[in-house]
């Protein structure tokens, strides 16, 4: 275990835990609205896939997409900023929680359409495979995506082509209240993958170095011109779908099994078992996460909202960017 | 019986279950998650999942299972969750459900209800809140319908399950928390003809769905400026009730179309046109039209309302048409 | 090989093939417009897999289902007064060439979108069982509709509700001009269609009794209660995809090696060989077919127009059929 | 140098791709079929394969990937083979290609072009004969064109694909096959314009894509007559060039649109709506609108045909519009 990279992930996994415990908390003061799903149990995921891509690689995500953007290197205020309206935000307040983007981090978002993301991930990687630029376009999605006619078009694409997208689907087990095994008729998600002709696994998405390693290989294979690869990343939200969700449809119990298999517990006994992780380190590493998230959090109150009369922008771009 | 627009529409689910063993309720979550808006929460226990049938995502899939179905006898309700999913499904709807009866020369029918939540307000942004009725109404072969009311949430779905062709009903996501009284005997109500909520003289209002409340709003607020607005509330966007609306507008001289969709294309462009085709000479203003602007509608909650039709804007609207008659 | 029974789908296949031809002619003398496909060289296909379905089973089938139509029970005339837009045709001349359909054989079309079909297929099977009938229905379509989201979607729902659906890949290795290498990343198509679990088989395409005997197989399972199975059937198009296609995707060659195992003739050598087939019977079969085709086009050389007053008829139902 | 529309619209694409490396051609059969219509017939030799781009039958995802690709910097010109199919791509066409650059803030842009053919006439049936082209020009974000002349054709491509944002091209199927003159040196034109095709000072007839040809018959027809109209082609349909609109109109005093789509919510219905809202006192008589009966396409050619736009029904309501005049 090399520590200093493992104490990265750590805190790259406390930076989305801790940011998305405040937005939840501020859902509840009403400082947020619409509809927002928080990531909270999935951190290793976006961790550790995250950490093998390089600044000109792209990322689609979800609309549970909060940790990837933080991780990928959007602004927490900017973010935060977003999920209260203002113009501030990542999007000037017109995205909300289910749509951040961001243009410096090719952070393509953030789509609330259920794989609604897939067809511009093999998009973007066909533009990079026809521009002769060695990029890789990571694509998130739950495995309820995978039932959706997108998934299947999508992938069958990028196969095809081989196109340099990584497909990274989040196996939580539910899509809302259905549970895999009620919708899809193939569970193992990674077999199914495989019915593409594209090399596919599963990795214990609890397991950040695990799936660091996966992902790692993954993108070399993909960067060495091996193309498409997909990754089932089984893993599981310990909250419920959104805020709205009374979670009828599955027990405590279940959740508490997974909740002792919290990615972030994980790591840190692996850490302090390997002498790696001081008292003094986890609480300095705590101290600048929460100051993170504080700063966003006085970046998003000090935010403004855009004037009403900019209502009309950016329907149609306002100078080719050409 | 005090009730909300929710239970309402529950209820009106769990009758049809109860009278018709053809009648079955499918969808993403409508089984064991309750339902995305809790509409269908409680019906799974009392029918079990073959009649509360969760589908997987994929709406294309299921909303053709539910064409198929009803080809088959069944007399299913499809729920989409959200209407921009539905353009997921277009090709099912628009294609088959809308095509077969016309396609096989009237050998085979559809009868389908599709009910979907629609509608802005409530800072879901740009792809879980378009308001796209108006412009589904532009399909032959299609009924559409939009509860505006707690009874018409209650009434249409039983008739529009004996229709024989495809149905689509489009509620509201702001009216489910609407509460109000509801008759112990409350029922099937028609699906033919726009309904007069508020007689008038002045002005006509035109209206359906969720803008009827802020619609009637508007009338209360005009009325205090001794302005007498009458509110037609559509209730059926295909076929349009034309003789409802030539009649107030006879009635009145002055109309305003109030409708969530898109300005340009809207149903108000529809209802417009044909009042000027019917009742050009009748006309003392031109036919206004209150719209949502034309955005992907954003999730600020500023700039959200400000793309709505609001009172103010309506309020505004009738004064411009009252003020400029000829 | 019970002679009688492989006369019989001698007989069907020559069906098919007599009244296409005739069709083709018919053609080019502007008497059918619009677009046409024609089925010939996989005409064993359909009279294997029909052979097989009861009068309360449903069939679906593509634009390219003359033959499927006319070897369920659908007459001969009125597919023909269909294609001449006639109010004899079985929809009144509204469906033409791709749109036939019949209720009297429960024929659920002639469907032009690719793909289109498939869920219509999945809907009526769940109607038979949730009623508890015991009814097939299948549903054919070709290899190019396979990457279309709505096979993936359509396949998975028929899965997981374990609905009696009988899939029958027409597997003629060309979609218009594409063929299969360029349009899926696996061109194994019963080996994709495992991947919803789900049994699937390949079939010789060909040779109309090894379709059968594949097709009552899967069809005796489904009635059993196993499920919906899958059929690729490796088949190909000997005339152009439509009446337009100048061919310029594929080589004569390639052409002229499979016109060899042409269906018909592979049947008739096989029955000539094992002395079922004398040559009177043979021209016995080509008579009654021959007639059957003429008595189709008088048929619908007689036929006449519907009123044009009656242009909106149908669009909505004129009678409530419950 | 005389020409087709289809050897126009080639041509507009072959310069595209020698003009600018970023542009490629995606769609089913585009490239060794050589075009469901053959439009890109010999484009496969001259480019190769990645940019002359078969896809499989996928219409959502390869609309999608064209929607990615120009994210990532292409100029991607993806062909649908016929607008009922595009029903299978309306997720991501409304959901993102019309939604991302509002959504982002402006951050992203789509610069993409897709091509499909609409439109009746050719005994297709109800499944591929719609006209669908003012339905999409209801959703805000995109352009929407129609070129209906050879010149159009050849020109509106390169400047359509300098936008910045999605544009939309609809080429009627039966426009294929016109032959007509093109200036040697013909290029880019401006997508931002209606133009008059026909100068008249009694009726304007507006109308777009392929019924111009039929209207421009009707105003020679009515001509006959003593009735001059002025023929007004919109060119594009989203935005609408409201001033030329509006300057015909104040003109004639009276108007009738043209129309291939479904009458109720078709894009004339907007355009009435329009001039009732700004012209009301320059009309001399209700806006007209000829448009198709509300039927999915039937494919015997005499019930085809009554469900069309005709010259016949074009002059009857411009005769109409002359004779009420007030
Ligand atoms: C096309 C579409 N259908 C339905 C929805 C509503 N919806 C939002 S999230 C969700 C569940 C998705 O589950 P999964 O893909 O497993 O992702 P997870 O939420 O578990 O991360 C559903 C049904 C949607 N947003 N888009
Ligand atoms: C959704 C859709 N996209 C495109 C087309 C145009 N089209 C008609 S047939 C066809 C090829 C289909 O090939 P396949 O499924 O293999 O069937 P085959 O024609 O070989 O029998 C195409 C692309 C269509 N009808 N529907
Ligand atoms: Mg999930
Ligand atoms: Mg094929």
């Amino acid at each position: 275990m090399n520590g200093e990279h493992s104490r990265w992930l750590l805190t790259e996994m406390l930076r989305v835990r801790r940011f998305e415990e405040k937005c939840v908390e501020l859902y509840s003061a009403a400082k947020i609205r619409g509809f927002m799903h928080v990531y909270i149990g999935e951190e290793a995921v976006a961790a550790g896939v995250l950490s093998t891509l390089g600044p000109d690689d792209a990322v689609l995500a979800t609309y549970r997409e909060h940790g990837h953007a933080l991780l990928r290197g959007v602004p927490a205020g900017a973010i935060l900023a977003e999920m209260y309206g203002f113009e501030q935000g990542c999007c000037r307040g017109r995205g909300g929680s289910m749509h951040l983007f961001d243009a410096a981090t090719r952070f393509y978002g953030g789509n609330a359409i259920v794989a609604g993301g897939l067809p511009l991930a093999v998009g973007l990687a066909l533009a990079d495979k026809m521009s002769g630029r060695n990029r890789v376009t990571a694509c998130f999605f739950g495995e309820g995506a995978v039932a959706e006619g997108e998934f299947h078009e999508s992938v069958n694409l990028a196969a095809l082509w081989q196109l340099p997208v990584l497909f990274c689907c989040e196996n939580n087990l539910y899509a809302m209240g259905t549970a895999v095994g009620r919708s899809e008729s193939q569970t193992d998600i990674a077999l199914k993958a495989s019915a593409y002709e594209i090399p596919a696994w599963s990795v214990d998405g609890m397991d950040v170095l695990a799936v660091e390693e996966a992902a790692r290989r993954a993108v070399d294979a993909i960067r060495g011109g091996g193309g498409p690869h997909f990754l089932e990343l089984r893993t599981y939200r310990f909250r419920a779908h959104s805020m709205y969700d009374p979670e009828r449809y599955r027990d405590k119990a279940e959740v508490a099994h997974w909740v002792e298999r919290d990615p972030i517990d994980l790591l840190r006994a692996a850490l302090e078992a390997a002498g790696e992780l001081s008292a003094e380190s986890w609480t300095s590493i705590q101290g600048d996460v929460d100051a993170e998230v504080q700063a966003a959090v006085d970046f998003a109150e000090a935010g403004t909202i855009e004037p009403v009369e900019e209502l009309g922008r950016f329907v149609y771009s306002e100078a080719d960017p050409t | 019986m005090k009730t909300t627009y929710r239970d309402a529409t529950r209820a009106a689910i769990r009758d049809a279950m109860q009278r018709d063993d053809r009648v079955f309720l499918m969808g993403e979550d409508v089984g064991s998650y309750g339902g995305c808006y809790a509409v269908s929460l409680g019906l799974l226990e009392e029918f079990g999942p073959e009649r509360i049938r969760d589908t997987p995502l994929s709406e294309s899939g299921f909303v053709g299972a539910g064409i198929g179905a009803a080809l088959g006898g069944m007399r299913p309700i499809v729920e989409i969750m959200t209407v921009n999913f539905s353009l997921l499904a277009l090709d099912q709807i628009m294609n088959n459900a809308a095509t077969l009866s016309h396609m096989s020369g009237g050998q085979f029918n559809v009868p389908l209800v599709i009910r979907m939540t629609t509608g802005a307000g409530r800072q879901l942004a740009a792809q879980h809140s378009h308001s796209l009725e108006g412009w589904y109404a532009h399909i032959p072969g299609l009924r559409i319908l939009t509860p505006a009311t707690i009874a018409d949430a209650r009434g249409m779905l039983w008739t529009a399950l004996q229709n024989p062709d495809p149905v689509l009903i489009f509620e509201h996501g702001s009216l489910y928390n609407q509460a109000g009284d509801l008759p112990d005997d409350a029922g099937a109500v028609d699906i033919d003809t726009a309904l007069i909520r508020r007689e008038g003289a002045d002005v006509s209002l035109i209206t359906y769905g969720g803008t009827l409340g802020l619609v009637l709003e508007a009338a209360e607020r005009l009325a205090e400026d001794g302005i007498d607005a009458e509110v037609l509330d559509l209730r059926t966007l295909r076929p349009l009730d034309d003789a409802a609306i030539l009649a107030t507008v006879a009635k009145t001289h002055r109309a305003v179309i109030v409708d969530e969709g898109w300005r340009s294309g809207s149903l108000s462009a529809e209802i417009s046109a044909r009042i000027t085709e019917h009742a050009f000479y009748d006309l003392d203003a031109p036919v206004g039209r209150v719209c949502s602007a034309e955005v992907p509608v954003p999730y600020a909650r500023h700039l959200e309302q400000a793309a709505l039709p609001s009172v103010d804007r309506v309020v505004a609207a009738a004064r411009e048409a009252v003020g400029t008659h000829g």
